[in-house]
């Protein structure tokens, strides 16, 4: 069983950095999600996102969610990142990686973080127009 | 009187104007009560006032409960991660 | 909507190429699955695996999964890339990677690959052992 | 007479000792004759038979149909790729 990384990072996303470091012999199968930022939003052309977060307790969530999940499922690694900071269209935000011996528990489990992320972690992005900005939420 | 710091964040901060705000605390504050006084400090966040959650060290609190000067207390707008 | 990529290739995987491939300002999610090769098998130490392929037909079937994805969700990319030949242990054999708007298609579309690619698409592994090798089923 | 060419894949190209051969096709053959008589020229065969899938020009035939000389036919052993 590989530790659990979980991380808030101010820069680019390296997915495939990450990927490697939760794989392992007795891994048969990684199930990794990729969000990344788009646009339209509803009718406007977002031009980037803003990402701001609670950090500490950010990675407390992550963590605590990172432990359930491993905690149900039979995992090997688990790795969540979520990029902070000015965003710009088509890049990642978050990365969700999870390697089990078996590929159902890792769909499970990456699919479960990151419902539970995008649910519980204190993060926010606002949507940033040319004429503007709008939180997203309620 | 000591006062209880509180941290805001995204649209709450905008309304704020600031990421963290000391309010006046008497004995026997409470999540609700910061909320409260907050709210009543700063009108535009009323329409809020049932999306907003409490975390007290970093910990969602979703049950009423005391607060004293030293907890850190944070205002959870809706977050949006991802 | 991107064009479906379906590939079966004789040395290693580039996922991070692929999965740029199938990224797209639209897309706000995108779900992979990576299948690495695995050692102990049962109680058996696998010094590597050996895949073989029926290339014209399992291409085929790779695009017919691929397509069924695509009528069943809304997806924006879809890419489906089998390795043959002798792979190490831990390497990559398999990568599925699918783009969507949200990430409920993604990863339902994701698993849906995956499994139907291990169920039909003809393609077998041997484990190589120190003193013998067994193909991989009943 | 002109024969069928068959295509083997797995462990049934280990047990044939080829990846394709060619059988000998009277009129009438189908992909129930096909496979008959694959395993009994090499009876090894014999414990996969209900494993063995058919394809015909690179397709699954589920149902037994007929084949002719010119169409591409496959003996596929359980799959297990991923």
């Amino acid at each position: 069983m590989l530790p659990i990384l979980v991380d808030i990072v101010d820069g680019r996303i390296d997915t495939e950095k990450l990927v490697a470091g939760i794989s392992d012999p007795s891994a048969g199968g990684t199930a990794v999600f990729i969000g990344t930022t788009r646009t339209p939003s509803g009718n406007r052309e977002v031009e980037y996102l803003e990402y701001e977060a609670y950090r500490p307790m950010a990675l407390k969530q992550m963590a605590a969610i990172a432990e359930t999940a491993r905690s149900r499922w039979p995992l090997v690694g688990v790795c969540a990142v979520h990029r902070v900071g000015r965003v710009g269209i088509g890049e990642t935000s978050v990365v969700i990686a999870v390697s089990a011996v078996h590929r159902a528990a890792a769909f499970e489990a990456c699919r479960f973080i990151i419902d539970a992320v995008k649910k519980d972690a204190p993060i926010w992005k606002k949507e940033v127009f040319a004429d503007g900005h709008a939180w997203v939420g309620p | 009187m000591k006062g209880i710091r509180v941290r805001v964040f995204g649209r709450v901060k905008e309304i704020v104007g600031s990421d963290e705000i000391d309010l006046p605390a008497g004995a026997g504050e409470t999540t609700g009560t910061v909320l409260k006084s907050l709210i009543d400090r700063y009108p535009p966040l009323a329409p809020w006032r049932d999306y907003l959650r409490v975390a007290v060290n970093q910990e969602y609190v979703p049950d009423e409960r005391t607060v004293s000067p030293g907890d850190e207390v944070a205002i959870i707008p809706p977050v949006s991660g991802g």
